[in-house]
């Protein structure tokens, strides 16, 4: 079981990559739906979530419904609706960004080595990723000039968190009330930034956040 | 204190009053001057009875929100204080009777009303409170207050001005008040009052100091004066008259309950107040002699009597430090004998700047002469007024200068420091008093005396009614301090008496020197009839004809060639320059046939230069650079957030 | 059941939404009365949670409920008026969100559970963006952009905060249910540094929501492009919320004993804050940013009052209460400003003593009022928290308070002044109503009435708020 | 008695006095000069006259001349000449006098603003200018003679055993103090080389021009005060210079009044030799006055332990 939740972890860690790398919109979205369904999938490969129960089923099949095909879905549909250039256009080029990717991996690798904590089952491939996607998350929201794809850097980031979030606690906190409600929150965040990006574009006929400029001091 | 919180009660009536009858002007206005009146009448009853029959401090405590009480004692220095507060803003009230006569404005009127009584009330609590919350409290209330009093006039841009700068000063003032009382609470952990002195003697100077910069900006020391010349001819004359009568006098009021609450005998406290004392009455003076706007002199001279009274509490302080008894008991006595002294022909000089400015409707000094001749009694007045203030005998201000020398010579056998400070105080108390003779000449001689300038000036008449009978009264009672000094001075001794570390100093050695003070003026008074009449013996049946001036030869001399007051001052001026520097605009004279050339001086206010270069400017400058940080972006933005993050993580 | 308190805005939002607008408006009006009692009952510990592992009502919750409740009712009376007079396109839309925006800041004042305190949170982003974007002007959807997106961004950080905290326990072998009041009992066991870690994403992202510097960004755009009632909820209401989530975290980490380093944390935001704050007071041409700054501003105050402790405390938990009281009775007003000059610009104002009595009065008292003058309650706060700072000796950072406090009223009081007094020829565009004024008023005079007198029971509560933390009158 | 008769003597003698200086610049220059009696001659024509009025001058116009000579007066009542008691003294006196001398000079200004004249504005604005300065030596003087011997009035400084004179163990600082005080004389009394009262030309003048439209018994009254004046200065350097007391009160007259003479005589002499300083040179003049009074009391710090 080990192995096969490393290599989920790798195909993660991969999905990170490309998406840094990647130059079209569509592209994104097809690997945020791939990588929602992937995270989606950690907790059943890991030591600690032992007895899976009919809940933890059930809340798996919601998750994979909500980051896997609802939110990317939803973004489909966005993109599609507001006729937008598919070019990402980038302020950082895609193999600047690629190489900062893989200093992201260095430097969580580094990171998880320094804080060297007791993780349960010693999931240390666990932390890394779940550092590398949040900060790579963090810098598509930053490096990235359309306001579609910041929606994406938002969305990794909070697929690393999750990451985290399963990586470090127990399952006895795992409360699935709380968690769908989590869950909820990002979809109708993703849904809010959806019609706000729809009504951008409808108001400057572009989602360039270049043109979000004019509230300053 | 049930007779203090009554006439509180009725000053407050007074104040709601016209707010609620704004519609019939003449009615509110009425209604409010007795109610104020009948207020302050009780008030300065109550305040006098304490002061002639000394007994234990009256108190009233009363909780506040669970954790504060609001605490009020009234002791003799409060109640001194509660003298010119209760005396001078009843007749301001009584003058702005006939001042404010524009019925159209009937609301503004109103609220002007309501303010000053809240100010009034504020001034008798800030006088009044014995705890750190309930001082505070009358405190800003006292400063909001006067800045709708400041505002009044608000469609003027240079009123508007005046107010923000005051509204600034009056803040940052309280800021630094607030620093010092919690400085204390740091050390007592109690708001109350009485514990102030437990604390050590470093922390003391700390907060001395702190205080004495919030003071001081209320009662307007060298260089945190700078609000006073502009508040003060923007405000109405009556509250020009108030708030440099009385209001700023609650700073220095400030300052000596700190300094007696703190009750350390240390030179050092004595050493900054008559310093910064000396520096603020000198220059405020020289700042007043340079300047040609009535207004504007005469808030420079309240500066530069802050200086008098501040160099009065210096040597007191001095004298507690040496243990010098006299010299204490004298200085202080001084200090407060010219509070109370200021109060009354400080007022009565801006009410009748006021009366010149309501009917000649300019208060440049270099636009008006003449004046004498039409409004007799606010020349008449505002002349005692002028002789009062420069110290001059047999009027009310020489009497509290005269303390302050006492006190001062009686520091003249100390040894070094002492010495020297009290020989500085001396010398400076005499070079204010030469240069205040010099500035009030200036105004007398040049808006009262001569030919009117200008045609607003040649076409004033007399102010009305209930106008002239105040200044009237505050003209007599400056005469009457003069000539009969023993009972006011007595007033400011019992006021002194609450004061710690003071000693029992018998001060009946001076109350004979008093009377042979007031025996000479007196006599001087009977020498003047005596010589008057003899003059008019000499004049008996003579010929006594009227022609022009003579014009040194010039046959056809104008009006407009009277000596004007800046010239007058000018080489006064130049004689401090490094401190008072003088703007000139002169357009020069191009053409060979030159047209109208136009000739301005101004006196500069280093204090007001340096602190807009040196620190408003840069400061701008500054926050102004800083604004790149709101830049739109969002990606940046979140920039900023990571960048949070790496620090707080780095620092963890 | 305690639940109530959030459930029936829900529903009455969801109701509004589909119901015609006239109806919606009463809906809104009454749901407020019935939230203002409902939070009564709760203050009085008349209802109990039903959930009790996620909601109870916590002393600091309650406070801040009631604030929340008390001037909800109020913007409500506002927002009909205003509504009816700027004939909003999508008014059924903004009422519902109105209320469901009620309801996820109800809820986040009874969330105990440490996730569901950060879902409530959110939740209050996601509602109150189309409150923000209602006119959808183009600045209007930069703001709710920028809102939507940094809000999102770092509350998500405070999500990773509260794993770490579960973290904590964990290290710490501490098996309680994940909940601020049990974790309280058991702070002591809980491993420092991930707390500390914890608590340095929490406090970065609520704070991003409660608006401290530097991650305020989008609060400035937000609070100066929405209709002025939301503004009002938004300054007077949500921030306070956020804040309850840095004080509860606080609380945990005073509790593990390590108060000092929060702190500091706290100080430090507060003060980068009204740093902030007076750089972009000074020389503001937007009145509703300068309200804006304000609010980060007073924010700052209260982090910052929090964290010195003692008299400090108490003058932040008061300093709370006035602010929203205060600042939503000017954003009311700035509402009134706007309809009456049709400008957010301060040069394009002037006269308003003149032109806009009713509105200048209430205006200008608000500034006097923010400004820590009495009659108004921040004068005590001020002091209080001036006091507690130097009592708890800490002279650097209370220079840098009390010099930021001058600046801001030096900035504010020039832009008041300009808007209240200066020169203005144009007329009018919409007069004042009654309507539109009373609000303000009513909110004025609350602040007044309790800095002359605070009821016993209130009282109880801010204090039963703050000795969590070692707040109170004896520090 | 004798207080009285000293008084009067004072008053009377005054305008001799004066008369010396004009005498003394006469002979020096080489002409005869006016008769001694010149300056009663003076008074009594002018208060024989009657006067001419200026339109623009108010009530202040005439007050002017009785104030300024009351005051001088004033100050000749608590002086003590030739060692004879004055007439009144009390501990503090001299404060009250120098301002009373001080409105004197209040009333002479306005006096003279009230004109409305250019040049008599002139003259006004110097003598308020140049009497600042002197007036701050005059207090330096005061406290020095204060923390000499203590007392506080003209009577103690020059009466009794402790009296303050050149024979005193302070008597290196007294001859700062009486050069100091000439200077001070010079100026308060409008002499060469602070002003020139024979000058022809308005725009120089300083105390002559304030009185430009002064005339008849007022123009009298004026120049009573200006002698009376003078009197004053050179008695309180005299008093400083006497020596000593003799048991004959005549005697002791004598010599104070010849003391006096001398230094009348030394004012024209100064007179005839030095030319009038420019105006601005003036108060470096007076300032040097102030610095020799105020170095002579730091140094008491040495003297008095």
């Amino acid at each position: 079981m080990i192995q096969l939740s490393d290599a989920i972890l790798s195909l993660v860690l991969l999905s990170v990559l490309l998406s840094l790398s990647s130059n079209r919109l569509m592209g994104l979205v097809r690997i945020m739906a791939f990588q929602g369904i992937l995270v989606s999938l950690v907790p059943l490969f890991l030591d600690q979530h032992q007895g899976i129960g009919a809940g933890s089923i059930l809340f798996l099949q919601i998750m994979i419904l909500i980051k896997g095909i609802l939110i990317p879905g939803f973004m489909y549909i966005a993109v599609n609706k507001v006729k937008m250039r598919t070019e990402v256009e980038p302020f950082v080029g895609y193999h600047a960004s690629l190489f900062t990717g893989l200093a992201f991996i260095v430097i969580s690798a580094y990171i998880t080595e320094r804080l060297n904590i007791s993780l349960p089952g010693g999931h240390a491939l666990l932390l890394i990723t779940a550092i590398t996607t949040m900060a790579s998350g963090l810098f598509l929201l930053m490096a990235r000039r359309k306001a579609i794809t910041q929606v994406i850097g938002y969305l990794m980031m909070e697929n690393g968190i999750y990451l985290v979030g399963a990586a470090l606690a127990k399952e006895s906190h795992t409360q699935y009330v709380v968690e769908f409600g989590v869950l909820l929150d990002l979809l109708v965040g993703v849904m809010i930034m959806g019609i706000v990006l729809h009504n951008i574009n409808s108001a400057f006929d572009d989602v360039d956040t270049a043109l979000l400029g004019r509230l300053k001091d | 204190m049930d007779t203090f919180f009554l006439s509180l009660a009725v000053i407050v009536c007074g104040g709601v009053l016209p707010l609620v009858m704004h519609r019939h002007f003449t009615i509110m206005k009425a209604g409010c001057c007795v109610l104020i009146a009948a207020g302050c009448m009780l008030g300065l009853f109550d305040a006098l009875s304490l002061l002639l029959h000394p007994a234990v401090a009256a108190t009233y405590t009363l909780p506040w929100l669970h954790i504060f009480t609001l605490s009020f004692q009234m002791d003799s220095i409060s109640a001194f204080f509660l003298v010119p507060i209760f005396l001078i803003s009843p007749l301001a009230v009584l003058y702005s009777f006939h001042y404010m006569e524009k019925p159209e404005q009937s609301f503004r009127t109103a609220i002007n009303y309501f303010f000053n009584a809240i100010l009034i009330v504020s001034m008798a609590l800030v006088a009044c409170a014995d705890n750190i919350p309930t001082f505070a409290l009358a405190w800003e209330i006292m400063s909001i207050s006067s800045y709708f009093l400041v505002v009044y006039d608000y469609q003027n841009k240079d009123t508007r001005q005046a107010g923000y700068l005051y509204f600034i000063f009056a803040q940052g003032g309280a800021m630094f008040l607030f620093a010092a009382f919690a400085l204390i609470y740091s050390y007592t952990g109690s708001f109350a009052f009485t514990g102030f002195a437990a604390i050590p003697d470093t922390v003391k100077l700390v907060v001395f100091v702190l205080a004495f910069i919030g003071f001081g900006s209320k009662a307007g020391i060298f260089p945190l004066h700078i609000w006073l010349p502009y508040a003060h001819p923007a405000a109405p004359s009556h509250i020009s008259a108030v708030m440099s009568g009385v209001m700023i006098k609650m700073g220095i009021y400030g300052i000596i309950r700190i300094y007696a609450l703190l009750a350390v005998p240390s030179m050092i406290f004595g050493q900054i107040v008559l310093i910064v004392g000396m520096v603020t009455g000198v220059l405020g003076v020289v700042y007043a002699l340079g300047n040609q706007d009535v207004k504007k002199l005469l808030a420079y001279s309240s500066v530069e009597n802050i200086g008098i009274i501040l160099i009065g509490l210096g040597v007191g302080m001095i004298g507690v430090a040496t243990g010098t008894d006299a010299m204490a008991f004298f200085g202080f006595a001084g200090a407060f004998m010219h509070v109370f002294n200021h109060s009354i022909f400080k007022s009565l000089l801006f009410m009748g700047a006021g009366a010149v400015l309501h009917k000649a409707k300019t208060r440049s000094i270099d636009q008006l002469g003449g004046l004498l001749k039409r409004m007799p009694v606010t020349g008449r007045t505002f002349l005692i007024g002028s002789l009062a203030i420069s110290g001059l005998p047999p009027f009310s201000g020489f009497i509290g200068e005269f303390l302050i020398y006492y006190a001062s010579f009686q520091g003249i056998h100390l040894q070094r420091t002492a010495f020297i400070l009290s020989a500085l105080a001396i010398i400076s108390l005499a070079v204010i008093g030469g240069l205040a003779t010099a500035c009030f000449t200036k105004v007398v001689g040049l808006a009262f005396l001569g030919e009117p300038r200008t045609d607003k000036a040649a076409h004033a008449s007399e102010v009305g009614f209930s106008m002239q009978l105040t200044m009237i009264f505050l003209a007599a009672a400056c005469l009457l301090i003069g000539v009969l000094p023993e009972p006011f001075v007595r007033l400011a001794f019992k006021g002194i008496a609450d004061l710690p570390l003071l000693g029992s100093y018998n001060p009946d050695i001076f109350i004979d020197i008093l009377r042979n003070i007031a025996k000479t003026a007196a006599l001087f008074i009977a020498l003047f009839l005596v010589v008057s009449l003899f003059r008019k013996l000499l004049y008996w049946r003579k010929e006594v004809s009227a022609g022009p001036t003579w014009g040194c030869g010039f046959t056809r001399p104008t009006v407009r060639m009277q000596y004007t007051g800046t010239s007058y001052a000018a080489s006064m001026i130049d004689f401090y320059r490094p401190f008072v520097p003088v703007k000139t605009l002169y357009s020069g004279i191009r053409k060979i046939f030159p047209g109208q050339t136009t000739y301005h001086t101004e006196v500069i206010d280093v204090a007001e230069t340096n602190m807009h270069e040196k620190i408003v400017r840069p400061l701008f400058k500054l926050l102004q650079m800083l604004h790149w940080i709101q830049h739109g972006h969002i990606q940046l933005y979140i920039g900023y957030i990571v960048l949070t993050i790496v620090v707080m993580l780095l620092f963890l | 059941m305690l639940e109530l308190v959030f459930l029936i805005p829900l529903f009455a939002g969801i109701m509004a939404t589909f119901l015609p607008v006239k109806l919606g408006r009463v809906i809104l009006v009454i749901t407020a009365l019935l939230h203002v009692q409902l939070t009564g009952m709760c203050w009085l510990k008349i209802s109990a949670p039903m959930f009790d592992d996620y909601f109870r009502a916590t002393p600091e919750g309650t406070l801040v409920l009631l604030v929340t409740s008390f001037i909800f009712l109020f913007i409500s009376i506002y927002s009909v008026s205003y509504m009816r007079e700027t004939e909003m396109e999508n008014e059924h839309v903004f009422i519902g969100c109105m209320l469901f925006f009620l309801a996820a800041m109800s809820m986040v004042t009874m969330a105990d559970h440490l996730i569901v305190l950060w879902i409530a949170i959110e939740a209050t982003t996601l509602v109150s963006a189309p409150l923000i974007f209602v006119h959808r002007s183009k600045e209007a959807l930069e703001a709710t952009w920028k809102y939507v997106l940094i809000c999102s961004v770092g509350i998500a950080l405070a999500l990773l905060g509260s794993f770490f905290i579960t973290l904590s326990m964990d290290i710490g072998q501490v098996d309680v249910p994940l909940a601020f009041s049990a974790l309280q009992a058991v702070a002591a066991n809980l491993d420092p540094v991930w707390l500390k870690a914890g608590f340095v994403f929490v406090v970065i992202g609520y704070g991003t929501k409660m608006g401290l510097a530097p991650m305020h960004t989008w609060l400035p755009d937000a609070h100066s492009e929405s209709p002025s009632p939301a503004s009002a909820l938004l300054s007077g209401a949500l921030l306070n919320c956020a804040f309850l989530g840095v004080y509860k975290t606080h609380t945990l980490l005073y509790a593990a004993g390590l108060g000092t380093y929060s702190s500091n944390v706290l100080i430090v935001f507060g003060l980068v804050s009204m740093s902030v704050a007076a750089v972009f007071i000074m020389n503001q041409t937007d009145y509703k940013r300068m309200l804006a700054y304000s609010s980060i501003e007073n924010m700052g105050i209260i982090a910052f009052g929090i964290a010195i402790g003692g008299l400090g405390t108490y003058g932040a938990m008061l300093h709370l209460i006035h602010h929203s009281l205060i600042k939503s009775s000017l954003f009311l007003s700035s509402g009134n400003i706007l309809l009456g000059y049709g400008t957010k610009l301060i040069s394009k104002t002037g006269n308003m003593a003149k032109l806009l009595p009713k509105t200048f009065l209430a205006f200008f008292a608000g500034f006097a009022g923010i400004s820590g003058f009495p009659p108004f309650g921040i004068f005590i706060s001020e002091l209080l928290i001036i006091i507690g700072a130097f009592r708890s000796g800490r002279f650097v950072s209370i220079g840098i308070f009390i010099f930021c406090l001058i600046l801001i009223f030096a900035g504010a009081a020039r832009l008041v002044m300009r808007m209240s007094f200066a020169q203005h020829d144009e007329d009018i565009l919409v007069q004042e109503k009654m309507l539109r004024i009373l609000p303000s008023y009513a909110l004025l005079l609350t602040s007044a009435i309790l800095c002359v007198w605070l009821p016993e029971s209130l009282y109880q509560t801010i204090i039963n708020a703050i000795t969590a933390i070692g707040g109170g009158l004896n520090g | 008695m004798e207080s009285i008769v000293s008084f009067c003597f004072a008053i009377l003698a005054a305008p001799l006095l004066s008369a010396i200086i004009m005498k003394v610049k006469a002979y020096i220059a080489g002409r005869k000069g006016p008769p001694i009696l010149i300056k009663y001659y003076t008074l009594a024509k002018l208060f024989k006259k009657g006067s001419v009025y200026s339109t623009s001058s108010s009530f202040v116009f005439k007050l002017g001349p009785v104030v300024s000579f009351c005051s001088v007066v004033m100050v000749l009542l608590f002086f003590p000449f030739a060692g004879i008691k004055p007439l009144l003294s009390f501990h503090g006196d001299v404060i009250i006098l120098l301002y009373l001398m001080g409105l004197g000079r209040f009333f002479t200004i306005i006096a003279a603003l009230d004109t409305a004249s250019p040049f008599e504005g002139m003259g006004a604005a110097r003598e308020a200018y140049f009497s600042t300065l002197a007036e701050a030596t005059l207090f330096v003087i005061l406290l020095l003679f204060y923390r000499l011997n203590g007392s506080f009035s003209f009577a103690a400084f020059f009466t009794g055993t402790t009296a303050i004179n050149l024979w005193s163990p302070a008597a290196s600082l007294l001859l700062l103090v009486i050069v100091a005080l000439f200077v001070v004389l010079l100026t308060e009394n409008s002499r060469v080389p602070v002003d020139d009262p024979a000058t022809h030309l308005e725009l120089t003048m300083i105390h002559e021009v304030m009185i430009l439209d002064h005339s008849g018994p007022d123009l009298a009254l004026i120049e009573l005060g200006a002698y009376l004046k003078l009197f004053f200065y050179s008695a309180f350097i005299t008093c400083l210079l006497y020596p000593f007391q003799l048991d004959n009160v005549y005697l002791n007259g004598l010599i104070f009044y010849g003391i006096m003479g001398m230094i009348y005589v030394l004012v024209g002499i100064t007179e005839s030799i030095m030319a009038r300083y420019k105006m601005n040179l003036v108060p470096k003049f007076i300032l040097t006055s102030f610095a020799l009074v105020f170095f002579a009391t730091i140094l008491t710090m040495e003297f008095v332990k």
